[in-house]
C-alpha cells in the first residue's frame, strides 16, 4: 500500500510539474516572486521525498523482518534504549530544519523587493464580499473583478477590505496576503509574460467565498495603454427613449443605491458620501468577466443576471426586482459601455 | 568595528568592574581555601565553578561591552538583549556554581534564612520576577530608567536579584536534598513562559513605538525604529522561551533518571531468551 | 457509587488543594488573555480615556482597592482563627470579609455608571466592561463561597482538623484580590 | 449496546453488572463514564462523517449542484468543531477516563462526581450546538470563526451565538476531565509507581491536560469577547470602533496550536502502548519519548503566530515563528524513531491493533513532513488556506489521531467487554481506512499545489481539479465502508459469548492485571510496580526489568 501512496505522490508531483491543464499552479510561475518560490518548493519536496523514503523504508523492512513466526514463542532480546542512536536521530532533524531555515531566510530576502529599474504600478486592491476592486491611483482608472496589468511592470499594491478578511491570492504571480478591515497589507508582484492568470480570494469571507474570484490579464504595455486610455473615457450619452430610462435606472434610480457610473458625483452639502457596495458600471462590456469573475460577461449572461442574480450567485447583494421592459432598457444601454 | 573598538564604545565603568571583579575573587576564595579551612561543605565541581565565572562573564559583556552603550543611547533591542542577559543567562549560571552549602552560610543567620526561604517559595518566587520583569516594561518607568542613570542602575540590580530568586526554586534546590518534588519545576518553567511570551508579544505586535526615548534616539545603526522594537521583542520571545524549555528538559531528564534509574538509559538485560 | 468508597486511599490528602492551585492557575491564565486583549488594543488605539489619569479618576478605584485588600486581610484572618480553634474570630473574619466584597463590587458599579461609561463606547468602554464585569463575577463567586462557608461556621462545622473548606475559600479570595490589583494598575496606572 | 453486552455474568462482578439506563445516568464510575463518553463520540464521529461525504459528493465535480453555498458552509464548519470538539477530544477523554485509574492502579478518578459532571456538560454541549440547525441555520463560518465575519453585521441570526456557548461550555467540560485527570495522577499513583514508571499512555494524557487547562482560558476569552460583542454591543473585533480584527486570530490560536497537540498526543500515548506489547520489546528510549511529550506540550504555546503568516507580519517576526516551528519537527522525529526502534529486533504480531498502530506511524509521518513545509514561509504564502493544510490536517488528525483512536479501540475492546473484536473484518477495516484515506488526503496536496482554495462550496471546470477531487470523493466513501466494517464488527463482537480473558494480548501494563471488564474496584488489592511493565515483570522473573538495574 505504501508503494502505491509512494507512486501517487509521485504521479502527483509530476503532474503539477507539468502544469496540470492550465491549473493556476506556482509550479509554472509566471513571476519572478512565484519562480523563486517554486524553486524552493521542489527543493523542500525532494528533502522531504528522501526523509519519507528513508525512514518508510525503514518501516517497511521492520514489519517484513521482524514479523513473529507462528511457532516462535520465545521473548526477543529487551531492547530499552541506545543513548547514542537517539542523540543522533535528536541531531539529524536539528540539521535538517536548520537548513531549511537557512533556504527560507535566502527566499524571504529574494522576494522581498521588486529588481531595481523596472515600471512601477501603483494599484489599491479593494475587497469586498464577494468582488475585487481594482483602483489604478495614478492613472485614473477603477475597475472590478478584471486585473490588467503590463507586462514587465513592477506592482505595489495596498491591500483593505471594506467588510470581512479577504486574501489576495494570484497564485502564478504572487503568494497570498490576507485583506484585513483596518489595516492595511501591501504587497508587489510583477509579471513579464503575457496571458490570463487565475486567482481567488483564499480567507473564507461568507456565503460566496468560493464566487470571489480573480482574472489577471497580463498584456504588452501597448495593450495596457490602450485598455487604460478607453477606462478613462465617460460614458456614452444615452440616445432614444429606453436608453434614457436605463441611465436614469442607473444615475438616479433603483441601481444608483449601490453601483456609479464613471465619475462618482461628489455627495450633497451635508450628506455623507455614499457608500458603493456594487462595481462601477462604467466600461461594463469591457470585461469578460462578472459576478466575482464566476461567470463570462456575455449578453446573455447580463440578461440571465438582471432578471434573476439570487439564481447565479445566491445571496448576493444584489437583490432588485427588474420589469422586463427595464431589463431591455438596461440591455439596450449597458452593452453599450464597452 | 568602530562600534566595537571605536573610543567610548567600551564602557569600562568602575563600579561594575569592581562589583564582578569582587564577587568572582570572594566565590573564589569560599569555594576554596575557606571552605577548607572550615569545612564548610563538599568541594565544588571544576564544571559548577566555572558555571559561576561564566554567569559573571555574561554580566561583564551585557554591562560594559558596546552592547551596553549602544543599548543605552540607539538601540531598544541592544538593550533588550541586554536585560536577557542579566535575567536569563547570569542568574542561572551563577546558581549553577553555587554549592548547596554556600547559602547554608547564610542560613545560621536564621532570620535571613526565613525571609530567604520565604521568598523562593515556588509562587512567590514566580510573582517577584515577573512582576519586576513587567513593571520595568511600562513605557513610563522604561523611559525614565534610560534618563536617569540611578534609575537605570537600580533597574539593572533589580533585575538581576529578581532573576535569581525566580531561578532560584528551579536550580538552587538540587543537588541539595529535595523538599518540593521535582515535577512541580517543569510545571513552573512551562508557566514562566507565559508571562514571557505575554510581554514579548505585546512588544513585538505594537504598531507603535512604545518607548519615545528610542522613538527619537540618535542615528539608528540604519534600524528603522520600529523594526527596532520588533527586534527588542523577539530577542525576548524566542530566547526567553527558549531557555526556560531547555531548562524544563534538562530538569525532566536528571528527574526521570532516578524515577527510573538506569531503565531509560538503555542497558539490555545479561540474559537474553528465556525458553 | 461503592468505587467511589472505595476510591478514598491515604494518599487523597491534598487532593482538593492541588485541584484548586490548578484552577486557580488557569484563572490567572484567563485573566492573563483579557488583560492581554486589553493591551493589545490599547498600543493599537490612541484615544485611551486614562492615559493621563486625574486624581478625580482614581479616587474611587483606589478607595474599592483598600477595601478589597482590607477584605484580604480578613479572609487570612478567618483562616488563622480556625487554625487555632477561635470559632468566634472565624465566624466575624468570613462575615467582614463577606460585606467588604459586597461593598467592593457595589463600590465597581458604581464607578463604572459615574465614569459614564458604557460597553458600547469604542473598544475600551467594552474593556472596562469585560475586565470588571469578569472580575466582578469572581468576586461574587467567592462571596458565594464565603456565605456557605459562614453557614457551616455558624453550624460549628469547622475545627483545627476540618478547615479545608475555610483554607480554599481564603485562597480563592486572595487569588481575587490579587487579581484587581493587576487590573487597577492595568486599568488606571499605566 | 455495552450496557446489555456486560449484563452477562460475570465472575467477580462488572463495572456495570445489570447496569439499567438509570444506573448510567446516575453513576460516578470512571469506567462507565468513560464508555459513555466513547459511545457518545463516535455518534458524533459518525453525523460529522456523514458530513464530510457530503461535502466529498459536492466538490466531485466542477459546479456541483449537491448542495447549495449556505448549506455547504454550515456543513465544512460542523465538521470541523464536531470533529474536533466533539469526536477526538471526548474520544480521548472517554478512554482515557477508562484506562488512566487502571493503568496507575487506582480504584477511580480523584473526583468521580466531577468527572460525571464533566461528561453530561460535553453532551450537553454538543446537544446544544445541533440544536442551531432547528434555530435557523447552523454556524457557517469555519471552525476558526473568524472575526469580523462572525460580527452581527455579517452573520445576522443566532449561529455564531450557538457556536460561541456550545465552544464555552465544552470549554468547562474539558477543563473539569482535564483537572480531574492531573489530580488522579499526582495523587492516586499505586504504590511504586513513580513518574518513571507511568505508562506513556498516561504520560500523554498528563501532558494533554495540562495544556488543555492552560490553553482553553484563552479559548473561553475569545468566545466570551465575541459573545459580547454580539449581545452587549461591544466593540473588540470591531475596527470602526477602534477594535481590531487580528485580536480573534491571536487568541484563538493561542489556544488552537496546544489544541492540535492535545488531539495528537493522547493517540501518541495509545500506539506507545500498543507497539511495544505487539513487538514483544519495551517502548524504546522511554524517557525521550516523554520528555520529547513535554517539550511538543511547551513548544506549542509559543508557536501560534504560525497560523497567521500571511497577515502582513514583518519579516522579523516572520522569520522567528518559522525557526520556532521549525523545532517541533525535533521532538515529533524523536517519537517516530522511537516506535521505529522498538519495532526494530522484536517479534511482530500484526492483530489489527497493530496494524493501526503502524498505519498512524507511515501516515503520521507524512502529516509532520509537509507540516514542515507550512513553516517555509515564502512557500506557506502559495500553499495556506489551500487543499494543501486540509491535507495536512487531516494526515496529522485522521492518518494520526483517528488511526491511533481506532487501533486503541481495538486493542482495549477486549478489557472493556470481556469480548476478542474479530480478526478478519478488523484486517479489512484496516485496510479499507488505508487505502482510502490516503486516495482522499494525498490529492489533496496536489489540489493546494493546483491552486484550490480551501471552503470553497464549488470551483469552475477547465482549472485541472475535477479528476483530483474525484479521486477524493472515491477514497472518501471506500473509508466510510471501513467505518461501516467496523461497526459491524462490533455489533458482532458483542454479540459473541465473553471469554472474559483478563490479559488476551499478553500485554505489560496494570490494566490487563484487573478482570475484563474489570469490576467496580478495579483491584482487589492495589498492586505493587516495580517497573514499567508490571505484568512482564511477573511473567518473567528472571527477565524483570526491575533486575535489570542491578
Amino acid at each position: 500500500m505504501r508503494f502505491l501512496k509512494k507512486e501517487l505522490s509521485v504521479l502527483a508531483l509530476t503532474g503539477v510539474l507539468s502544469g496540470c491543464a492550465g491549473s493556476p499552479t506556482f509550479l509554472t510561475p509566471a513571476s519572478p516572486v512565484a519562480q523563486d518560490v517554486a524553486w524552493l518548493y521542489r527543493i523542500i519536496v525532494y528533502m522531504a521525498a528522501v526523509v519519507f523514503v528513508l525512514v518508510e523504508g525503514l518501516l517497511i523492512y521492520s514489519i517484513f523482518r521482524f514479523r513473529r513466526r507462528s511457532d516462535d514463542r520465545v521473548e526477543p532480546p529487551q531492547l530499552y534504549g541506545n543513548p547514542r542512536l537517539e542523540l543522533i536521530w535528536t541531531g539529524t532533524p536539528v540539521l535538517l530544519v536548520a537548513t531549511l531555515f537557512v533556504l527560507t531566510i535566502r527566499t524571504m530576502g529574494a522576494v522581498a523587493a521588486p529588481p531595481a529599474a523596472s515600471t512601477d504600478i501603483q494599484l489599491r486592491i479593494i475587497g469586498h464580499q464577494w468582488w475585487w476592486e481594482f483602483d489604478y491611483p495614478d492613472l485614473g482608472v477603477v475597475t472590478a473583478n478584471e486585473l490588467h496589468l503590463p507586462a514587465g511592470a513592477a506592482v505595489h499594491a495596498t491591500l483593505d477590505s471594506v467588510d470581512v478578511i479577504h486574501s489576495f491570492w494570484i497564485p502564478q504571480l504572487s503568494g497570498k496576503v490576507d485583506v484585513i478591515p483596518g489595516q492595511t497589507n501591501t504587497i508587489w508582484f510583477q509579471s513579464d509574460q503575457p496571458g490570463e492568470y487565475h486567482g481567488q480570494c483564499a480567507e473564507f469571507c461568507g456565503l460566496n467565498h468560493a464566487n470571489m474570484r480573480i482574472k489577471a490579464v497580463v498584456e504588452t504595455p501597448a495593450e495596457f495603454d490602450a485598455w487604460v486610455s478607453n477606462q478613462k473615457l465617460p460614458p456614452p450619452p444615452a440616445e432614444g427613449p429606453a436608453e434614457q430610462k436605463a441611465f436614469d435606472l442607473i444615475t438616479h434610480g433603483i441601481c444608483s443605491n449601490c453601483h456609479a457610473l464613471g465619475e462618482v458625483p461628489p455627495p450633497p452639502p451635508g450628506q455623507p458620501e455614499k457608500k458603493l457596495v456594487g462595481p462601477n458600471l462604467n466600461h461594463l462590456m469591457s470585461r469578460s468577466v462578472i459576478a466575482g469573475a464566476t461567470y463570462e460577461l456575455t449578453p446573455d449572461n447580463l440578461k440571465r443576471w438582471l432578471q434573476d442574480a439570487q439564481r447565479m450567485k445566491p445571496g448576493n447583494d444584489m437583490i432588485v426586482k427588474l420589469n422586463p421592459d427595464e431589463i431591455e432598457a438596461l440591455m439596450a444601454y449597458l452593452t453599450r459601455l464597452k | 568595528m568602530s562600534l566595537l573598538f571605536g573610543p567610548g564604545s567600551w564602557a569600562w565603568e568602575p563600579s561594575v568592574l569592581i562589583g564582578l571583579l569582587a564577587t568572582s575573587v570572594g566565590y573564589a576564595v569560599l569555594v576554596g581555601p575557606l571552605r577548607r579551612r572550615h569545612h564548610s561543605g563538599e568541594r565544588v565541581p571544576v564544571g559548577r565553578q566555572l558555571c559561576f565565572y561564566a554567569g559573571v562573564l555574561s554580566v561583564f559583556v551585557a554591562m560594559v561591552s558596546p552592547l551596553d552603550t549602544i543599548g543605552d543611547e540607539q538601540l531598544f533591542s541592544a538593550h533588550m538583549a541586554q536585560h536577557m542577559l542579566l535575567t536569563f543567562v547570569a542568574p542561572p549560571l551563577w546558581l549553577l556554581g553555587l554549592p548547596a552549602w554556600m547559602p547554608g552560610l547564610l542560613a545560621r543567620r536564621d532570620r535571613l534564612a526565613r525571609v530567604g526561604v520565604r521568598l523562593t517559595r515556588p509562587a512567590v518566587a514566580f510573582v517577584i520576577f515577573n512582576g519586576t520583569m513587567w513593571a520595568w516594561h511600562v513605557p513610563f518607568a522604561y523611559d525614565a530608567a534610560l534618563r536617569s542613570e540611578p534609575l537605570h542602575i537600580v533597574e539593572h540590580l533589580t533585575f538581576m536579584a529578581t532573576a535569581v530568586i525566580g531561578w532560584w526554586p528551579v536550580i538552587q534546590s538540587w543537588p541539595a536534598a529535595d523538599d518540593d518534588p521535582r515535577p512541580w519545576r517543569i510545571l513552573y518553567l512551562f508557566l514562566s513562559t507565559f508571562p514571557c511570551t505575554a510581554l514579548a508579544a505585546v512588544i513585538t505586535l505594537s504598531p507603535r513605538q512604545l518607548y519615545t526615548f528610542y522613538a527619537n534616539a540618535p542615528l539608528q545603526l540604519g534600524v528603522s525604529p520600529m523594526l527596532d522594537q520588533q527586534v527588542g521583542g523577539l530577542l525576548m520571545w524566542l530566547p526567553a522561551d527558549m531557555i526556560l524549555i531547555l531548562a524544563a528538559l534538562i530538569v525532566g531528564n536528571r528527574w526521570l533518571a532516578d524515577q527510573t534509574g538506569r531503565y531509560a538509559q538503555g542497558h539490555p538485560p545479561k540474559v537474553a531468551t528465556s525458553e | 457509587m461503592s468505587s467511589q468508597a472505595l476510591a478514598a486511599r491515604p494518599r487523597d490528602d491534598g487532593k482538593e488543594r492541588t485541584a484548586l492551585y490548578i484552577v486557580l492557575a488557569a484563572e490567572a491564565v484567563f485573566f492573563g488573555t483579557l488583560i492581554l486583549s486589553y493591551l493589545y488594543l490599547r498600543v493599537g488605539q490612541f484615544d485611551w480615556p486614562f492615559n493621563h489619569p486625574t486624581l478625580s479618576q482614581l479616587i474611587i478605584p483606589a478607595l474599592n482597592t483598600a477595601i478589597l485588600l482590607l477584605s484580604g486581610v480578613s479572609a487570612w484572618g478567618s483562616e488563622r482563627a480556625i487554625l487555632e480553634a477561635r470559632e468566634g474570630r472565624l465566624r466575624l473574619g468570613l462575615l467582614v470579609t463577606l460585606l467588604l466584597g459586597l461593598v467592593f463590587v457595589a463600590g465597581q458599579v458604581f464607578e463604572f455608571n459615574r465614569a459614564g461609561m458604557r460597553p458600547s463606547d469604542q473598544a475600551f468602554g467594552g474593556v472596562f466592561f469585560a475586565l470588571m464585569g469578569f472580575h466582578a463575577l469572581h468576586v461574587l463567586a467567592g462571596i458565594v463561597i464565603l456565605a456557605i462557608n459562614l453557614v457551616r461556621a455558624f453550624a460549628g462545622d469547622f475545627s483545627p482538623a476540618r478547615h479545608m473548606a475555610v483554607s480554599l475559600g481564603s485562597w480563592f479570595w486572595y487569588f481575587v484580590v490579587a487579581v484587581w490589583l493587576v487590573l487597577f494598575a492595568a486599568l488606571f496606572l499605566i | 449496546m455495552t450496557a446489555q453486552a456486560q449484563a452477562q455474568a460475570h465472575p467477580y462482578g462488572t463495572a456495570s453488572e445489570k447496569a439499567g439506563i438509570l444506573d448510567w445516568v446516575m453513576t460516578v464510575d470512571h469506567k462507565k463514564i468513560g464508555i459513555m463518553y466513547m459511545v457518545t463520540a463516535f455518534a458524533f464521529f459518525l453525523i460529522g462523517g456523514t458530513f464530510a461525504l457530503l461535502m466529498r459528493l459536492q466538490l466531485a465535480q466542477p459546479n456541483g449542484r449537491v448542495l447549495s453555498n449556505a448549506t455547504y458552509n454550515e456543513i465544512f464548519t460542523m465538521h470541523g468543531t464536531t470533529m474536533i470538539f466533539l469526536v477526538v477530544m471526548p474520544l480521548a477523554a472517554g478512554l482515557g477516563n477508562y484506562l488512566v485509574p487502571l493503568m496507575i492502579g487506582a480504584r477511580d478518578m480523584a473526583f468521580p462526581k466531577l468527572n460525571a459532571l464533566g461528561y453530561w456538560v460535553f453532551l450537553f454541549a454538543g446537544i446544544f450546538l445541533y440544536s442551531s440547525f432547528a434555530f435557523g441555520g447552523a454556524p457557517d463560518t469555519g471552525w476558526f470563526s473568524y472575526a469580523p465575519l462572525t460580527e452581527k453585521p455579517f452573520s445576522v441570526g443566532h449561529a455564531m451565538d450557538f457556536w460561541a456557548l456550545a465552544i464555552l461550555l465544552l470549554g468547562l467540560a474539558t477543563t473539569t476531565g482535564s483537572l480531574n485527570f492531573i489530580v488522579t495522577i499526582l495523587q492516586l499513583r499505586a504504590p511504586g509507581m513513580t513518574f518513571g514508571r507511568l505508562p506513556v499512555f498516561v504520560w500523554t494524557i498528563l501532558v494533554t491536560s495540562f495544556l488543555a487547562v492552560f490553553a482553553l482560558p484563552s479559548l473561553t476569552t475569545a468566545g466570551g469577547l465575541l459573545l459580547l460583542d454580539r449581545q452587549v454591543g461591544t466593540h473588540f473585533f470591531n475596527v470602526a470602533q477602534g477594535g481590531s480584527a487580528l485580536l480573534w486570530q491571536h487568541l484563538f490560536w493561542f489556544f488552537g496550536h496546544p489544541e492540535v497537540y492535545i488531539l495528537i498526543l493522547p493517540a501518541m500515548g495509545m500506539i506507545s502502548e500498543i507497539i511495544p506489547v505487539f513487538s514483544r520489546q519495551p517502548i524504546f528510549g522511554y524517557k525521550a519519548i516523554v520528555l520529547s511529550a513535554i517539550a511538543i506540550g511547551i513548544l506549542g504555546f509559543t508557536v501560534w503566530a504560525h497560523h497567521m503568516f500571511a497577515t502582513g507580519m514583518p519579516n522579523a517576526t516572520l522569520a522567528v515563528f518559522s525557526a520556532d516551528s521549525f523545532l517541533i519537527g525535533v521532538p515529533t522525529g524523536i517519537k517516530i524513531f522511537s516506535w521505529l526502534g522498538t519495532m526494530w529486533g522484536g517479534k511482530l504480531r500484526f492483530k489489527t491493533p497493530m496494524l493501526f498502530a503502524v498505519g498512524f506511524v507511515a501516515l503520521f509521518l507524512v502529516g509532520g513532513l509537509d507540516g514542515v513545509h507550512l513553516a517555509v514561509i515564502p512557500v506557506d504564502w502559495q500553499v495556506t488556506d489551500s487543499y494543501y493544510v486540509v491535507a495536512h490536517i487531516h494526515y496529522v488528525l485522521f492518518g494520526g489521531a483517528i488511526f491511533g483512536l481506532f487501533g486503541a479501540l481495538y486493542y482495549w475492546f477486549p478489557k472493556i467487554t470481556g469480548r476478542m473484536m474479530g480478526e478478519g473484518l478488523g484486517k479489512w477495516n484496516f485496510w479499507l481506512m488505508f487505502i482510502g484515506m490516503n486516495l482522499v488526503f494525498m490529492p489533496m496536496h496536489v489540489l493546494g499545489l493546483l491552486g484550490m482554495p480551501r471552503r470553497i462550496y464549488t470551483y469552475g471546470d477547465g482549472l485541472g481539479w475535477g479528476i483530483w477531487n474525484l479521486i477524493e470523493t472515491i477514497g472518501a466513501f471506500v473509508v466510510a465502508l471501513g467505518i461501516l466494517l467496523f461497526m459491524v464488527n462490533f455489533v458482532v463482537s458483542l454479540r459473541k459469548p465473553a471469554t472474559y480473558e483478563a490479559d488476551p494480548w499478553d500485554a505489560f501494563t496494570l490494566e490487563w492485571k484487573a478482570s475484563s471488564p474489570p469490576a467496580a474496584y478495579n483491584f482487589a488489592e492495589i498492586p505493587t510496580v516495580k517497573s514499567l511493565r508490571p505484568l512482564w515483570d511477573e511473567k518473567h522473573p528472571d527477565l524483570a526489568d526491575w533486575r535489570v538495574r542491578e
